[in-house]
């Protein structure tokens, strides 16, 4: 597989279809790998694929640094490759400017990522090129997607807000999770806006509350479940919860799930005569 | 900069003061709230004294900002922002707090009201504080009126426009303007002939150096906003030049197809391919029906251009115009592009489709007709020179059986409303068949007889007792053929015995429905619909000839059944709206419009250019804007909103993630500054 | 929609038609037919009246109670479709039906009164249907006689396309589907005005005068289209046509004389089934001409 | 005379420090995290690990922390400054790495004036520091002149000299004190030299080699190329003990408010982002620089410390894997030091 | 202020100018009296209700929060409602998720016409609310937080 990536990697610098490649390189220990970005055909055996390669590249997509080298080529994993479809639905970029290069996967990370164990896209549903064969795609019903929410949503009022205020309290307010998000791409985010400050900067609980809610809310239909924003968190908060469940509901009221088709309108930009209006009264 | 704020709680007589301590909430705002410089309290603060009073202390005070504390916003807003105007004040740092209607009146206890109303006035001074000036919009206004449909509506509204002094482009999709009123015979409730008083106006509007016409037209499009339509109309081919053809009729006296059936006579004449609609058709120049022309059809089936074809030919060689001839089959479809500021729609109805009543034949039956087909036939220009006579053996019938509500008060067959005419053409129709078949006799099926307007109730009881029409109330159940004869059976309610007629002639009074393409129509020009797909008017009592998008106006029977008098009273009231819009070079919009976020370099706006605004915005208002280096590289694709169609609902605010787009009049800071000043804790 | 293997479907005759009834030559026409080209009927065991005669005007519970009992049995012994030639039981178990889906209350009581529950997802066919869905094909095939030029005016009366909302079936103001049989079985379709008119139906005894003013102007239109014969679907029709055409002849002093024929029995005669077992010899006129056009 | 203090007497040594009104805080484990926490009992204290999760810098100068509060009328204000803000405390089990911080820090907050936040803090609190008997190879104490069991910044420094037993070495009064205050938890060393276990930390470079590379290579290329897989986050300056950096904003309703001491980072694109839009430092090389260079030359011209004490925190959590001690290996290297 | 016996819930209701605000007033003229724990406050639209807006009413002590506006169809910009309707069917879930009680944010459809409808949906809400009680758990972090040091994550 690695050695399928670097000749198509040597192929596409040296034909300059594209100026640099965003791929995984060696970490600081050998559970870890890190983003390399490699410009000239030489350096390509830096590129590396393990079970580690859990970095969703794609966030590179949104900082101007990693843009001023080129045009790129982005190694992607399935769920990595959603996030394309839908930085290209909101106008992010276009898909002449990415050349993907998709790789099949069987889950990453150790131990297994919860989002690998109901993965349906093994193959990236969008690529220019695919490295190792073709995984067939699985079908995985609805409520075994969203499992892991079960155990949070059984219980009860007073427990979910004990238990989100403990996780929210060690919140220090570093923004990892949104710095690393590549759906968070607003250069002044809502936290930074002071006039009026609508989120309270301060890491204290109501100021931890707001904004957790507030970014997840803002991911609302966007999020493509690539669970970085738990990953990276200094604290451990599991982030990944509260964008689960906004997705959940997104497919539930409205048959949406981001990043699956590039044509269909986005959940939160449009709406349906016949959305659901149970709860008004 | 500090701001000064005045606050005036009105007593509005005892309104208020009943219920709520007025002195108290003065006195408590004027120690506790932060920039209030000035308080008092006054009995009717909207009248003459009180808005005098306001305007004094305005000036007196170098007040910045003031809080009236009265009734609903609603009621007086627009009268306290004036009185700020003529001081000087900015309108927008004036803002009302509601203690009557959300307070006083209904909360009878005074120390809870005082309260409430206390807080209520601080929500507001707080908002006055980050209130900013907002000048109105100015937006160009194109002087000149665009008016869709050419029937009675709309060459009223045409000629009352262009008397006006300003252009009038008219555009009708049939070959000649008259629309409905054309295909009338005599008129109730005056029995005056549709031609007679109708063709003056007709020619009056083709001559008018005012109106430009544009007839055998569609509108391709409508883009852009109140002052600044942009207009694309699709001018159809016709296969004759206007400017040559002078109307001789060489060429469709010797047009060889001569079975195609007049949809001006509604089917019961023929006409020829290359034809004129009606004798009074304006202008009086054909057009070619390239469906039936056998010329376009062979040029189809041997796919070549029409002029190559050989076949017929016979109406270009009759044309006497030389050198070059007035007909041109290679004509094509030409669009126009036009700028109007203001638009009517006077698009008409359609008379229901027969093929629907299964019961009384179901257009199977020829001597089963609509009152539109016999209005064909009473007209002088009819197919029958005016003469009553049957469609299926010409005999003059000797009973005639009209029915009324054919369609109309039906829900079953769709259309729940009562199309108001019928009654009266009904009865209209009794006395030209009695004037015309002295022996016949005319019996009248009804449910109920609506005859409201200015003479019609003597109109309609004319027919009855000096006519001698009988009026009989009841449905019919069937018409069915038996020989020769028409079979009715229907019920007479008032004697509750079952009648059975064997009449001649059948007429139906069919209901008047909208337009077929009525809902793409209203579509192309965003404007709203009902469920019978009438066009919605922006309010049925105070604003009847509004649309629901500002800037386009309605008149006539496509907005709801109506008749003539109505119609033209409409027309003439949608013309006085397009004169006030057009009568000022500029027009002033309310300033609550959205605005991008903008500063200076390197940043330029903090609008990522997602576009999701853009996406939610129900009046197409924002338009992506490329920031360019002077080298003319793209910085980054942000939003913009266009002010000229911005109608201010504040969908892009709330939608925006990074709140890079806000309402001026409701902007961040605002709504903020309202919800801190609710002060529960 | 053909269906070729065999499909089991219930059959429901009702009170009208069954073997000893007034009208048993339709009941055992249509059982003939059936036999010939299918489909397989089988008698729902233990039917009851459908609650049709004076029940339904009555006691409503009482008729939709019947009527639902029969369509529980009919599911029960794993129908999914059930054949009430008689077109008064085919709508009364229709609307019975609908009655039940639209009011919760009105089922928990009818499902307590015949203990039997009752989910109501069994097609309810009329006679005219069950040909065209099965038997448009077989007619054709295994047709013998073609009849030489038999004019036939088909009569749809009431009860098979009213109320149109309810019941759904063909065009309630101009029904063809009894033409396509006629013609299917070789006779010819005369197009006349008052296939849908009301013959009188239910006043059949009480107020003899009106049905017999329109059974008259219906006989008057079908013989002045020129037809030689009618075809009926409903047991009360044929007894106002056939039963009722001497008196009628008599008050209006007109020789029409007539014959009525049911459906059944003409596709009978067209798949050369013996007119006596198709019940042909019971008809008050003589149907005696339309044999013979089969001969 | 050395003591030592067996694991078995934790327990009394934490209901001791309770009776003399201290609040003790030790290393907790919550699911895979370990943070330093405040304990009630022994069985809390969580001791076989490398290094805590938050650095010690939290308990000195917080994420967050009210320095005033204001409450407004018309005209007038009054300011209400907090109290007991400094717990009479005991850090039990800190790092050497995270004790040697605390010097560091006190030049940076008792330079142009002293902030009694800080000061008062760490007076109130004794530092019981337990020397490491492992790392990984994110630590790097040895390359910026301390070491495993250096006693810098400590009171107090335990170093394991059995699975259930630590020499306790007293190295400042105050420690003294605290010891002094404890008789009976202590026992006396049984005979021999024990031996101290002592994790070896292998040096990574040579820490004379960095400042002078600074001084000249403020546009070297590796700035970039090393900075660009960073994300821009905070991370690392927040769990880092000796970035003291922080932000001040006023929390307020209509009538009354907080002043608040934030954190803050280099690292924030926002960070120097002036009113005007422009913004000094508007990529991610020049804040990666920022943050070297103010550790290894700026802090070390002014303060003669290098202020960066070889913990690993900031690689350990950053998301990118920008591992610091690899970039200064980097400079440290030979070929580098040519150019 | 005297310690009251019973809690009095604080309401705050965001209203949309053309219909619910108009409905509110039309209960006014018709002077039906309900409960006085509302502040309205009036915005154009519903579609121009951003959730940051509920998040700030309760940091700022609202026990309950009614949003309400034109009935589907009516809106006076069109969509605004039913763009509206979308957010609150994803944001109404998160806040429960998060252990806030649904029932303290209510959403209802009131016409300018339905001044009725409008005092018994305030007296609902204030009753349900004054049923829940104080919120508490906002309430408790609305302070801002003892300063980090002594307990930095508070069980």
């Amino acid at each position: 597989m690695i050695e399928a990536l670097r000749k198509k990697a040597e192929e596409l610098l040296r034909s300059n279809t594209v100026d640099v490649i965003y791929g995984y390189g060696e970490g600081s220990t050998p559970e870890r790998t890190r983003p390399v970005f490699i410009t000239k055909p030489e350096d390509v055996n830096k590129l590396i694929w393990n079970k580690y390669c859990v970095y969703n590249l794609t966030t590179y997509l949104k900082r101007q640094e990693s843009r001023k080298l080129g045009k790129p080529a982005i190694v992607v994993k399935g769920c990595d490759a959603k996030t394309i479809v839908v930085l290209i639905k909101e106008s992010q970029i276009k898909r002449e400017d990415v050349y993907i290069l998709g790789v099949t996967c069987n889950g990453v990370g150790e131990p297994l990522a919860t989002k690998c164990k109901a993965c349906d896209v093994n193959t990236p549903r969008i690529y220019d090129d695919l490295i190792g064969e073709k995984i067939e795609n699985k079908e995985i019903p609805f409520d075994e997607r969203y499992a892991e929410l079960d155990e949070y949503e059984k219980l009860s009022e007073k427990e979910k807000w004990d238990f989100w205020q403990k996780q929210f309290a060690k919140c220090i307010k570093c923004y990892a999770c949104s710095s690393i998000c590549p759906l968070c791409f607003c250069d002044r985010c809502i936290v930074d806006k002071n006039q009026p400050q609508w989120i309270d900067p301060s890491a204290h609980p109501r100021g931890n509350l707001s904004w957790n809610v507030t970014r997840a809310y803002h991911l609302a239909g966007r999020c493509i479940n690539c669970e970085e924003c738990q990953r990276v968190c200094p604290a451990d908060i599991p982030l990944n919860l509260l964008n689960k469940k906004l997705a959940k509901e997104t497919e539930k009221n409205f048959n949406y799930r981001s990043g699956y088709n590039i044509d269909d309108e986005l959940a939160m930009a449009t709406y349906k005569e016949d959305d659901n209006q149970d709860f008004i009264k | 900069m500090g701001k000064k704020i005045g606050v005036f709680v009105c007593h509005c007589g005892t309104n208020i003061s009943a219920t709520v301590d007025v002195e108290k909430v003065a006195e408590e705002t004027k120690k506790n709230n932060p920039g209030v410089s000035y308080t008092t309290t006054y009995k009717y603060m909207c009248s003459d004294p009180g808005q005098k009073l306001l305007r004094d202390k305005i000036k007196e005070e170098g007040l910045t900002g003031v809080v009236i504390a009265a009734c609903s916003p609603k009621m007086h807003e627009h009268t306290f922002r004036n009185a700020a105007i003529k001081s000087g004040l900015n309108p927008y740092h004036v803002e009302i707090s509601n203690i009557r209607e959300q307070c006083s009146w209904v909360h009878p206890d005074k120390p809870v009201g005082t309260e409430k109303s206390t807080d209520l006035v601080r929500m507001m001074t707080e908002k006055v504080r980050k209130d900013k000036s907002l000048k109105p919009i100015k937006v160009h206004v194109t002087k000149r009126a665009l008016i869709i449909g050419g029937g009675i509506a709309g060459i009223q509204a045409a000629l009352d426009i262009a008397d006006g002094g300003h252009e009038v482009i008219m555009v009708e999709r049939e070959a000649s303007i008259g629309g409905h009123m054309a295909q009338l015979s005599e008129t109730f409730p005056t029995l005056d002939c549709s031609q007679c008083i109708m063709t003056p106006k007709m020619v009056e509007a083709a001559q008018h150096d005012n109106i430009t016409m544009h007839t055998w037209s569609e509108i391709e499009s409508i883009t852009g906003y109140l002052g600044n339509f942009d207009v694309k109309i699709r001018k159809k081919a016709r296969s004759v030049d206007l400017d040559l053809c002078t109307g001789c009729s060489s060429c469709w006296q010797v047009c060889p197809c001569k079975k195609i059936k007049s949809e001006f006579d509604m089917g019961l004449a023929n006409r020829t391919a290359i034809y004129i609609p009606f004798p009074q058709a304006i202008p009086s120049k054909p057009v070619i029906d390239r469906e039936n022309c056998i010329l376009f059809k062979d040029a189809r089936k041997k796919n070549i251009k029409p002029n190559d074809s050989k076949v017929c030919r016979k109406c270009i060689d009759a044309c006497p115009i030389a050198p070059v001839k007035a007909i041109d089959y290679n004509q094509e479809d030409e669009i126009i592009d036009v700028k109007v500021g203001a638009i009517i729609v006077a698009t008409g109805f359609r008379e229901l489709e027969d093929g629907l009543y299964g019961e009384y034949g179901g257009g199977k039956y020829e001597d089963v007709i609509t009152g539109m087909q016999f209005e064909r036939l009473a007209s002088a220009s009819g197919p029958t020179d005016g003469k009553i006579k049957r469609p299926s053996d010409g005999k003059e019938p000797e009973i005639v059986v009209f029915i009324q509500c054919v369609g109309s008060r039906d829900p079953s067959k769709g259309c729940s409303y009562c199309s108001k005419t019928c009654c009266m053409y009904t009865a209209k129709h009794t006395m030209l068949y009695k004037h015309k078949v002295h022996h016949g006799h005319a019996f009248v099926f009804y449910i109920d007889i609506r005859c409201a307007g200015k003479g019609y109730e003597e109109f309609s009881q004319r027919a009855i007792e000096e006519e001698g029409a009988t009026y009989l109330r009841g449905r019919v159940s069937r018409v069915y053929k038996k020989g020769d004869k028409l079979i009715v059976l229907g019920a007479d309610t008032l004697t509750g015995s079952v009648v059975e007629i064997e009449a001649d002639m059948v007429v139906l009074a069919s209901a008047m429905k909208a337009q077929d393409d009525a809902e793409q129509f209203a579509q192309k020009l965003s404007i709203q619909y009902d469920k019978d797909k009438f066009f919605s008017e922006m309010h049925p009592k105070l604003k009847p000839v509004e649309s629901s998008s500002a800037g386009i106006f309605l008149a006539g029977t496509c907005q709801g059944p109506k008749d003539i008098p109505e119609t033209v009273a409409q027309a003439g009231a949608a013309a006085s709206k397009v004169l006030a819009l057009l009568s000022s070079d500029e027009l002033e919009r309310e300033p609550v419009v959205a605005r991008v976020d903008r500063q200076l370099p390197p940043v330029f706006s903090t609008c990522i250019g997602c576009f999701y605004c853009q996406k939610v915005c129900p009046y197409s208002a924002i338009e992506s804007e490329d920031i360019k280096a002077r080298d003319g590289s793209v910085i980054k694709t942000v939003a913009r909103v266009n002010e000229g169609l911005c109608q201010g609902c504040g969908l892009c605010a709330a939608t925006c993630r990074s709140k890079s787009i806000e309402l001026d009049g409701f902007n961040d800071e605002q709504i903020y500054a309202e919800i801190n000043a609710v002060e529960f804790n | 929609m053909q269906i070729k293997e065999k499909t089991r479907i219930g059959y429901y005759p009702g009170c009208a038609i069954t073997m000893g009834s007034s009208s048993e030559e339709y009941g055992t026409s249509v059982l003939r037919v059936a036999e010939a080209i299918g489909p397989e009927l089988e008698e729902i065991h233990d039917w009851n009246c459908c609650g049709a005669s004076s029940a339904h005007a009555t006691n409503h519970k009482l008729s939709t109670a019947l009527s639902i009992r029969n369509i529980s049995l009919a599911e029960q012994s794993g129908f999914k479709e059930i054949l009430a030639p008689c077109p008064m039981c085919s709508q009364r178990l229709i609307i019975s039906q609908k009655d039940v889906a639209d009011d919760e209350e009105l089922k928990k009581d009818v499902e307590d009164a015949i203990e039997m529950p009752c989910n109501g997802d069994v097609k309810i066919l009329n006679y005219l249907e069950l040909i065209k869905n099965y038997c448009m094909d077989e007619i054709a095939e295994k047709r013998k006689k073609t009849p030489k030029d038999l004019k036939i005016a088909s009569y749809y009366g009431c009860l098979l396309l009213r109320p149109p909302k309810v019941l759904q079936f063909d065009d309630p103001e101009n029904p063809t589907s009894m033409e396509e049989i006629v013609e299917a079985t070789g006779a010819i379709s005369v197009d006349w005005e008052l296939k849908t008119n009301c013959c009188g139906g239910g006043f059949t005894l009480s107020r003899t005068d009106i049905v017999l003013k329109l059974t008259n102007d219906i006989l008057e239109c079908a013989v002045d289209a020129g037809a030689d014969a009618i075809a009926v679907a409903c047991p009360m029709c044929h007894a106002n046509l056939d039963m009722r055409q001497k008196k009628i002849e008599k008050e209006y002093n007109r020789k029409f004389n007539i014959p009525i024929v049911y459906i059944s029995e003409l596709i009978g005669l067209a798949l050369d089934l013996g007119p006596i077992s198709l019940g042909l010899n019971k008809h008050f006129i003589d149907t005696e001409s339309v044999v013979n056009a089969f001969a | 005379m050395e003591k030592t203090l067996k694991k078995e007497n934790f327990n009394s040594l934490i209901t001791g420090l309770k009776d003399q009104g201290y609040r003790t805080i030790a290393p907790k484990k919550d699911n895979n995290l370990v943070t330093l926490d405040e304990v009630q009992s022994a069985d809390e204290i969580h001791l076989d690990h490398v290094q805590t999760n938050n650095s010690i810098k939290e308990y000195f100068l917080p994420k967050t922390e009210k320095i005033l509060s204001y409450t407004l009328e018309k005209n007038k204000v009054s300011i209400e400054e907090p109290e007991g803000f400094a717990v009479k405390s005991v850090v039990f089990g800190s790092r050497p790495c995270d004790a040697a911080s605390l010097p560091i820090m006190d030049k940076v907050f008792n330079w142009d004036c002293s902030d009694k936040f800080w000061v008062e803090r760490r007076e109130a609190i004794t530092i019981v520091t337990i020397a490491c008997d492992k790392c990984d190879n994110y630590c790097f104490c040895t390359s910026v002149g301390l070491a495993p069991d250096s006693k810098e910044g400590s009171d107090v420094l335990l170093t394991k000299i059995s699975d259930d037993e630590y020499l306790v070495e007293t190295v400042t009064e105050k420690g003294e004190g605290l010891i002094k205050g404890l008789e009976t938890v202590f026992s006396d060393p049984v005979a021999g030299t024990p031996d101290r276990q002592v994790a070896s930390v292998e040096k990574k470079f040579e820490i004379d080699k960095i400042k002078p590379w600074l001084d000249e290579n403020f546009a070297h290329k590796i700035w970039a190329e090393f900075s660009m897989k960073c994300i821009s986050c905070g991370a690392c300056t927040f769990v880092c003990p000796t970035c003291h950096c922080f932000d001040i904003v006023d929390e307020c309703t209509m009538s009354k408010g907080d002043r608040v001491k934030n954190w803050d980072g280099c690292q924030f694109k926002m960070f120097t982002l002036h009113t005007s839009g422009h913004n000094p430092r508007s990529t991610q090389d020049q804040r990666w620089r920022q943050r070297i260079m103010h550790k290894f030359k700026y802090y070390v011209e002014k303060f003669d410390n290098i202020l960066c004490v070889g913990c690993g925190r900031c690689s350990r959590v950053c998301p990118a894997d920008m591992n610091i001690s690899e970039m200064l290996e980097i400079i440290a290297t030979e070929e580098n030091q040519k150019e | 202020m005297a310690e009251e016996t019973k809690f009095e819930p604080k309401i705050v209701a965001f209203l949309c100018n053309w219909c619910t605000y108009a409905g509110a007033d039309l209960a006014g003229t018709g002077r039906n009296q309900y409960q006085a724990n509302v502040r309205v406050i009036k915005l154009p639209c519903t579609g121009g209700i951003d959730p940051l807006f509920l998040i700030k009413a309760f940091e700022r002590g609202a026990d309950g929060i009614l949003v309400s506006g034109c009935h589907p169809g009516d809106c006076h910009y069109n969509s605004g409602n039913y763009h509206a309707r979308r957010r609150w069917n994803v944001f109404r879930p998160l806040l429960e998720f998060c252990g806030i009680n649904p029932e303290r944010i209510q959403f209802s459809w009131i016409s300018a016409a339905e001044g009725g409808k409008w005092v018994e949906t305030i007296n609902g809400v204030v009753d349900t609310v004054r049923a829940l009680g104080p919120f508490e758990g906002y309430q408790k972090i609305n302070t801002i937080g003892p300063d980090a040091s002594s307990e930095s994550s508070q069980t």
